[in-house]
């Protein structure tokens, strides 16, 4: 009984919250991954793409539930999720048009366009602020829990609780599905294997007949769509701020690199890397020690919740030490 | 004369959502007094508004040394954020000679910092807030705690306040441990408060920040279900978010009771903000003592009204409640001594903060309710 | 099919032609008094001061990625490691600390050390199968000998008068002298950091020096005992007169009058004039050793490292040590600015070391101004700066310029509620022109 | 040639990417003062050889020698010093500075490349700059890119890039020298004088030589002995005549020339190459005959 | 006379201000073979570029079966049925040899593989990688996959820079078989090469380029003969 009490506790806050941090992490990486492997740049405006595209959403699900449309127990979101997809597809085209395509045909060092992609991630992110504000939104409907504690705690009669909320599962069900997709398209499709070729050698792309401004609308599209799913499903999890989506960024970044820039694999390993250094090396063990039998003063506790950014950094430093292009070998430019 | 009044605020930054609020706070009482036309033989007041950013003290310094020099402010409601506000004091302030009072700076090292009689503050030190949550705690009959804050200077400072005076009182705390604002995610947190556990989890954060991250996380994972809320985390928002969640928790924050803050929030409703939004009033009440205090020294120069701002504040002298700027103006003019109580019943003590009168609160019914004020 | 890029021919003018441009938005700030400028020189000569220490940093960025490549996103860090040095110099001795732990400290702080060399030499000279597991000895034994000695002493220390002080305390010293020390610091990090990740490359190096960045600042933050962490330690002695000081000194104020000038304005001026000097020297000495570095074969070797680093390896120059040093030297200077900053501020505060603020936007100043070219970096870093701390005004000036034809209504009040917000637009829009309109920065390398 | 003992010796070395072995075994010695030549067909591990022995690559296993001292798996800036210096297949100009900097960045120990000096040492260093960019104008000059000498490295095409890389090697005395395919891409009559320049180099300066090379006119008019490596092994090794009519080197690597109607009027020219009379690539070696080798031409 | 298949008359233009082709010209029938030879840094492979509009011309047309094409950017070039492989660059690096051959028959809507397993057999040492990364091939064998690319695409104009550089003599025996197999097909093929006497043997025209301009022009075998070019272009 205890045992279980253990495992359940180990469960309930470790693994299902880092599960589902990862898979946020990852989803968000796979744009920033999908952006490096095709343009190569690191943009620096994905967190703020995330975070319009999802001011986007909630707009449009306010409108849907006003007008009393509902997905039951799924969040309203998922069905504003498209219009908004489609919105923030129109708005980063624009902005490829505007401002990347400058750059692109100069031939400039990716470095200037990460810099163009600050200039961006500065204007979005004030753009946002003036479509939804500043305040915190909560935008989950429909049913919240899959598992709820009290819930399980009925049902199993152990003491430790267990709880799933839909948001969790449904970002780990989407997170596999794109990373799947997303694999298999660039492998796979005539257009995706277009994308990476242009990726790998422009010249030689244009040589081939590709034509490198469809590849680039392309990835944008994919892109943006990634975005919003990611950000859309973040703040259905967690809840809407716009101060938040730029704070995610650095370990998106972090996440993408570890697994192997350019690589979706990679980035969906790389958020899971993250999001458990973070959780699970912070952890106390002193709860679980109880169960086991062993009863202490101390908190068995590695390192305090202060460094639970440094820890994951400190991992991600020593597997590029092993592993100097990340876990799956991914691109440098 | 046109007086102008400076607002320093984080307007954009990790406090961005209360800042409006108390910037309307401020203009509320500095368009009253414009209105009444008895500042000074019919002075005008221009608001002036800086945006500090909270979190970047250099910014910040930039903002308030425009206000200064290049806007010519006779007197600043602000800083918002502790450390910045020392920033912005010490380096403009001070040498500048300019009357700072800040509506919710509340850390304890302003207590003690070389101010030269140029700072106030609307909202008391929280080495007082951690005594009364301590009592409260107590007195809820609730013995061992965790305890969560927000890393700054506000955050630490009560965390430790509170901690040590539960301890001295008999209480039992099982972890003190820090969240850093506006992270994407509070699970580490989370469970490393639930492996310590504890009868309630104490968030000394802020409720639009991760306070309420920390909070959303040990709900949904079912670690704790009551919480004890202080300043930065009592606040509607917080209600409204999670409703019935909250059934049990608790806290307090600077605020007195009375009249002045019923008044102030049908002021506020007016004007079109929220005046129970956390330090509104207190901004209200900085900028009214700045404004009275230039009447009652009968001069718009920070260095001559400074020494009034205490004589204004406090008693004797007849009560002035908001929205009654006017009739204090005219008791000024007239010689007369008056009390400012405000929204937040202004009671300076030395070194020119307020002496902190705190009102209890539950959460019962997903509402926010006021139990009563110590 | 060639990858080079093609390199426009840049005026020999440019660069002082921007230069003028600088000091006229500068007299313009001091001077004008309108909508967009304030008309103060102390607002002015403020922005110049802190252009001038950003200008450092954007030295330091330069360094390390104009001369060889090396993208260092842990700036900030590097920054906080230097701003240490004034309150561990210059502040004064705090009564009681040292006997309530110091000696523990240092001990302590030595073993640890200790431990990771021993460490070091483990894995080195061992091999076979008991490698890991004697590594992984070395290591627990040492970090539980460690925390034995440290966490004791550090209580210690944090319990003396905690709430005004609870911290080491400084040794006295003037601060100037905390200038070259926050230098060390930051090269001696450097050494330790360079050692271990300066075999990443671009993207890779960028995000492990983007944590080491982040975990420098985390213990800045969190280790109370060393410099208060977040609960900030103000009141840092400084280089120059105070102004209250002088406003008191009749002398001063007598000099005020003839200028014209008010005594408070006069002081506050003269008090920023001195940091303008002090910081202007140390700029202009830094430039001048880069550019005598740089146009001579160090430089040479230097870019030839940076286009092609195996080419260059194999014309016998050795790399890894070449990085080592531009990476020290880059990251010194860094440290240094960050001293000075903290000195200027009087104030160190950790929670206020961002990686936005001093990480991206340094980048930002140093790729603007024209990444490889000093006097670019200089000129971008106080460029931006000022448009940084500009778009605080600008950005909501441009919304009234905007909303002005509206109607009333709830649109232009939401908009006009959201004028601070256009401070992020301002920014971005400026820095998207800037870069449009010189796309390999404003005075490229040649 | 006069020889004078090893210069490098290659002692059963292997790489192996992943399961594949590019190296797979390879032994062979350069001798001191000659110039070798090292052929055989593409992926034969030719260049991998190359990248192990100049430090690129650390080997799987197996050892290398320099005149006797081991030098396996030491970085490639130490081989420089000790006088072994090499060229790149793929051109590894550095692109964004001129072809003289290119050129005037290679001798090591420059007093002007120490931080200090570039301070405190101004005059010495302006001295020593003007002598290094006479001898790289020289090198130019020899390379008929004088005109380019301003010019980014990065603009070359691609042929000067490969001379660049020559270059580069003529800016210090080297001991031994590995050239990787400088002849790929460079015209004909200018690799002749190229070719001179190696004779030169090599008499006059004592350089030994170790040569890529697929044009097996060149190989037969510098090189002697001429190693051929087969998948990743040595398969044959000795003079340039004797390879050339090594029935395993020709099936493997020279094969039984061009295939086409004027292959006979190409032997006929290959009669007047004097020397070791070698057709390049065409491998009709009329000249010498009774090879046994079928006419060529379809 | 009917007009050539390609013909780029008169072709000025470089990279920056000064001009690196001084009045190129270049025509090729169909089916035929053209070599261009010349010093390093002659304008070859510029001239290449400018035939297949990746630079911009100052002066000159270029027209394919008849049609003006000065106008139109590479990848409508592609389309028209123009093929090339440059001199460096030619490959896809983390792409695998397959993938790389596939990208050659991009534009191609019918079944490739029959062409495919024809360069498979053209170039067994790349058949056996063909599941490896391009990247991490031997310089040879990746100048045979850049090859091979260019002939996926079934073009009617085929133009090689140096297709023989750093190739084995075997192979490149191979290839010029393939090429002159190629051209009896009727494709036009226009191909730069530094092995110029062989080259030279299987040309039906050749061009001997010098600083941009058009130095001599005749057929292979007539430059073979010619002793000055010889000594001068071949290499003795
Ligand atoms: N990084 C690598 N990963 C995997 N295989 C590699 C790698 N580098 C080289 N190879 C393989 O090793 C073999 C030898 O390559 P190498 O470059 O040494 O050939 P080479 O003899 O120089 O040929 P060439 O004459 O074409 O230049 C080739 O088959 C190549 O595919
Ligand atoms: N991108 C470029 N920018 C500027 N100049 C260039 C560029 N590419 C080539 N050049 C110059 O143009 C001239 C011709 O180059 P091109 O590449 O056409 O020569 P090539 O005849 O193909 O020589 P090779 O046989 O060496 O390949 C050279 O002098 C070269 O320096
Ligand atoms: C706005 C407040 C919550 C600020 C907080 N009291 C501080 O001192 O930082
Ligand atoms: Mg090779
Ligand atoms: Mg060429």
């Amino acid at each position: 009984m205890d045992i279980l009490n253990a495992l359940v506790a180990i469960l309930n806050f470790v693994v299902i919250p880092a599960a589902a941090y990862g898979a946020q992490l990852a989803l968000g990486a796979l744009g920033v991954t999908l952006i490096y492997g095709i343009l190569r740049f690191s943009n620096f405006a994905h967190g703020d793409t995330m975070a319009f595209g999802t001011a986007l959403v909630i707009l449009v699900t306010w409108g849907l539930q006003a007008l009393g449309i509902s997905l039951g127990p799924l969040p309203t979101a998922l069905l504003a999720l498209p219009i908004g997809i489609a919105l923030t597809s129109v708005l980063v085209l624009g902005v490829d048009r505007a401002v990347y395509r400058f750059y692109r045909r100069k031939r400039s060092a990716p470095i200037i366009l990460v810099m163009a992609s600050v200039g961006v991630m500065f204007i979005m992110n004030g753009l946002t602020r003036l479509v939804i504000g500043v305040d915190e939104i909560r935008f989950d409907d429909g049913a919240r829990f899959l598992i709820s504690v009290q819930q399980f705690r009925a049902w199993t009669g152990l003491s430790e609780g267990l709880s799933l909320r839909v948001s969790q599962a449904l970002t780990l069900v989407v997170t596999a599905l794109a990373c799947w997709a997303l694999f298999r398209f660039l492998n796979r499709s005539r257009a995706g294997k277009a994308m990476r070729a242009y990726s790998d050698n422009e010249d030689l792309a244009l040589l081939s007949g590709i034509d490198p401004e469809r590849v680039v609308r392309l990835t944008w599209l994919i892109a943006a769509a990634l975005a919003v799913t990611a950000g859309t499903l973040y703040g259905l999890d967690k809840s809407f701020k716009v101060f938040n989506y730029f704070q995610i960024l650095l370990p998106i970044f972090a996440a993408s690199i570890v697994g192997g820039l350019g690589n979706p694999l990679g980035a969906v390993a790389g958020g899971f890397i993250v999001a458990f250094s973070e959780v699970a090396v912070t952890y106390p063990w002193r709860k679980i020690a109880a169960y086991l039998g062993f009863e202490t003063d101390g908190l068995l506790q590695l390192l305090s919740t202060e460094y639970k950014f440094a820890v994951s950094f400190v991992i991600l430093i020593v597997v590029l030490l092993f592993r100097p292009t990340g876990l799956f070998r991914g691109k440098s430019v | 004369e046109e007086i102008k009044m400076g607002i320093s605020l984080g307007l954009t930054g990790p406090l961005e959502s209360i800042s409006p609020a108390m910037q309307k706070g401020a203009e509320l009482a500095m368009k009253e007094v414009s209105d009444s036309g008895k500042l000074l033989d019919g002075s005008t007041i221009v608001p002036v508004v800086a945006d500090n950013t909270c979190a970047d003290a250099a910014a910040s310094v930039a903002a308030v040394e425009r206000l200064v020099t290049a806007e010519g402010v006779k007197g600043i409601m602000g800083g918002m954020c502790s450390g910045e506000t020392i920033a912005s004091l010490e380096r403009v302030g001070v040498p500048n000679g300019v009357v700072m009072i800040s509506p919710s700076a509340t850390s304890p090292a302003l207590s003690t910092i070389d101010d030269k009689g140029f700072f106030f503050r609307t909202s008391p030190s929280d080495a007082r807030q951690g005594e009364v949550m301590a009592d409260i705690v107590l007195e809820r009959g609730i013995k061992s705690v965790a305890v969560t804050y927000t890393n700054n200077d506000y955050g630490k400072g009560l965390a430790d306040s509170f901690a040590e005076a539960y301890k001295a009182k008999g209480g039992t705390v099982t972890v003190v441990s820090a969240h850093d604002d506006g992270k994407a995610d509070y699970s580490a947190e989370v469970a490393a408060l639930a492996a310590a556990g504890g009868d309630a989890l104490v968030v000394a954060g802020y409720a639009d920040q991760g306070g309420s991250g920390v909070i959303q996380g040990s709900l949904d994972t079912g670690a704790f279900e009551t919480f004890v809320l202080p300043d930065g985390m009592v606040n509607n928002v917080l209600a409204e978010k999670f409703g019935t969640q909250l059934e049990t928790s608790f806290g307090q924050n600077p605020s007195a009771e009375g009249e002045g803050h019923e008044k102030f929030e049908a002021l506020a409703k007016e004007a079109g903000f929220d005046g129970t939004s956390a330090y509104a009033g207190e901004s209200y009440d900085a900028s009214a003592l700045m404004l009275l205090a230039m009447q009652a020294a009968k001069s718009s120069d920070p260095k001559v009204y400074k020494d009034k701002v205490m004589e204004v504040a406090n008693a004797p002298g007849e009560k002035i409640l908001p929205g009654e700027l006017a009739k204090a103006l005219e008791l000024l003019a007239a010689g007369q001594d008056i009390d400012y109580v405000g929204a937040t019943s202004v009671e300076l003590i030395e070194p020119g903060e307020s002496a902190g009168v705190y009102r209890e609160v539950d959460f019962k019914g997903g509402k926010l309710n006021v139990v009563g004020y110590r | 099919m060639s990858n080079t890029r093609q390199a426009d021919a840049v005026s020999p003018w440019r660069a002082p032609f921007l230069f003028l441009i600088l000091v006229a938005l500068f007299v313009a700030e001091g001077t004008m008094r309108n909508a967009l400028f304030s008309g103060s020189w102390n607002t002015a000569l403020a922005i110049l001061n802190m252009g001038l220490i950003s200008a450092i940093m954007a030295l330091g960025v330069n360094m390390q990625w104009g001369y060889a490549g090396l993208f260092n996103a842990g700036v900030v860090g590097f920054l906080a490691l230097g701003g240490l040095a004034p309150v561990l110099i210059s502040t004064e001795p705090v009564q009681g600390a040292w006997a309530a732990g110091g000696a523990r400290v240092l001990v302590a702080l030595v073993v640890g050390l200790g431990t990771l060399v021993l460490a070091a030499q483990v894995w080195r000279r061992f091999s076979g199968p008991l490698r890991v597991p004697a590594l992984i000895a070395v290591l627990i034994i040492g970090f539980v000998v460690y925390r034995g000695l440290f966490d004791p002493a550090v209580m210690a220390i944090e319990a003396n008068d905690s709430a005004r002080t609870g911290n080491i305390g400084g040794l006295g010293w003037p601060v100037l002298l905390s200038w070259p020390v926050g230098a060390l610091f930051a090269a001696a990090a450097a050494w330790g950091v360079g050692k271990v990740a300066l075999g990443l490359r671009s993207d890779y190096l960028a995000i492990a020096t983007l944590g080491i960045g982040e975990i420098i600042v985390a213990v800045m933050r969190n280790e109370e005992w060393l410099s208060r962490g977040v609960k900030n330690v103000s009141g840092i002695p400084r280089p120059v007169p105070y102004e209250l000081d002088l406003q008191n000194s009749p002398d001063f104020v007598a000099r005020a009058a003839d200028w014209g000038l008010s005594p408070t304005v006069a002081s506050g001026i003269w008090v920023k004039l001195l940091y303008a000097g002090l910081f202007g020297l140390v700029l202009l000495g830094l430039i001048l050793l880069a550019e005598l570095a740089l146009k001579s074969p160090w430089g040479r070797m230097m870019r030839a490292i940076r286009d092609n680093e195996t080419a260059a390896e194999a014309m016998g120059k050795d790399v890894t040590r070449r990085h080592l040093q531009i990476f020290i030297i880059g990251s010194a200077v860094i440290g240094l600015a960050g001293a000075m900053m903290v000195t200027l501020d009087g104030l160190l505060s950790p929670t206020s070391f961002n990686p936005l603020r001093y990480t991206f936007l340094i980048w930002v100043m140093a790729i603007v101004g024209g990444s490889g070219n000093n006097w670019g970096a200089a000129l971008g870093a106080i460029l931006i700066w000022f448009l940084w701390i500009k778009a605080e005004v600008w950005g909501p000036e441009f919304m009234r310029l905007v909303t002005a034809p509206m109607p009333e209504g709830v649109l232009r009040d939401h908009l006009l509620g959201s004028a601070p917000h256009m401070r992020f637009i301002a920014l971005g829009l400026v820095l998207l022109v800037v870069l449009r309109f010189a796309p390999r920065g404003l005075v490229p390398e040649k | 040639m006069k020889l004078g003992g090893l210069m490098i010796q290659v002692h059963d070395l292997q790489k192996h990417f992943g399961g594949f072995r590019a190296v797979d075994g390879a032994s062979l010695t350069i001798e001191t003062g000659s110039i070798t030549g090292l052929i055989g067909p593409n992926g034969a591990g030719k260049s991998t050889l190359f990248n192990v022995i100049a430090g690129v690559f650390k080997p799987t296993s197996g050892r290398v020698m320099m005149a006797g001292e081991d030098i396996t798996g030491l970085p490639p800036h130490e081989l420089f010093r000790k006088g072994l210096l090499r060229t790149f297949q793929l051109a590894h100009e550095f692109s964004s500075m001129t072809v003289r900097e290119n050129l005037m960045m290679v001798p090591a120990g420059q007093s002007g490349e120490t931080l200090i000096n570039t301070w405190f040492r101004r005059r010495r260093i302006r001295e020593e700059e003007r002598a290094l960019r006479k001898k790289a104008d020289e090198v130019l000059e020899f390379l008929t890119i004088s005109h380019l000498a301003e010019e980014k490295a990065g603009n070359l095409s691609g042929g000067q890039k490969k001379l660049l890389e020559l270059g580069r090697t003529m800016m210090v005395d080297a001991k031994i020298v590995f050239l990787d395919e400088v002849g790929a891409g460079v015209n004909r009559t200018l690799l002749g004088t190229i070719g001179d320049a190696i004779v030169r180099l090599n008499k006059e300066r004592g350089y030994t030589f170790c040569v890529i090379e697929h044009d097996m006119d060149f190989i037969g008019r510098l090189c002697d002995p001429v190693i051929v490596m087969a998948a990743g092994k040595v398969l044959a090794e000795g003079s340039a005549d004797s390879i050339m009519k090594n029935e395993a080197v020709i099936e493997a690597y020279l094969g039984t020339g061009l295939k086409n109607k004027v292959a006979a009027e190409v032997a006929e020219e290959a009669a007047f190459a004097e020397s070791h009379g070698a057709q390049p690539g065409l491998g009709s070696e009329a000249g010498h005959g009774g090879d046994g080798k079928p006419e060529g031409g379809l | 006379m009917a007009e050539p298949y390609l013909s780029a008359t008169d072709m000025r233009g470089g990279y920056g201000k000064a001009d690196i082709l001084n009045g190129c010209t270049l025509t090729v029938e169909r089916g035929q073979i053209a070599v261009i030879v010349g010093p390093n840094g002659a304008g070859k492979s510029t001239a290449m570029k400018a035939v297949f509009g990746m630079l911009n011309l100052r002066e000159g047309s270029v027209r394919l079966a008849g049609e003006d094409i000065t106008q139109l950017t590479p990848q409508e070039r592609v389309r028209k049925g123009m093929g090339f492989v440059p001199q460096t660059h030619n490959i896809f690096p983390t792409m695998t040899v397959e993938e790389n051959l596939e990208m050659g028959a991009f534009i191609r809507d019918d079944d490739f593989r029959d062409t495919m397993e024809q360069v498979y057999t053209l170039f067994p040492a790349v058949a056996e990688k063909r599941k490896q990364n391009a990247g991490e091939l031997s310089g040879g064998q990746r100048q045979q996959v850049a090859v091979g690319r260019a002939l996926m695409t079934r073009p009617s104009l085929l133009m090689l820079d140096e297709p023989t550089a750093g190739v084995s003599p075997i192979v490149m025996d191979e290839l010029f078989d393939r090429i002159i197999e190629v051209a009896r097909t009727g494709i036009s093929i226009l191909m730069v090469e530094q092995n110029a006497r062989q080259a030279l043997e299987i040309a039906d025209i050749g061009y001997v380029l010098v600083q941009g301009a058009n130095r001599y022009t005749d057929t292979g075998q007539a430059l073979l003969a010619d002793p000055e070019v010889r000594r001068t272009f071949l290499g003795g």
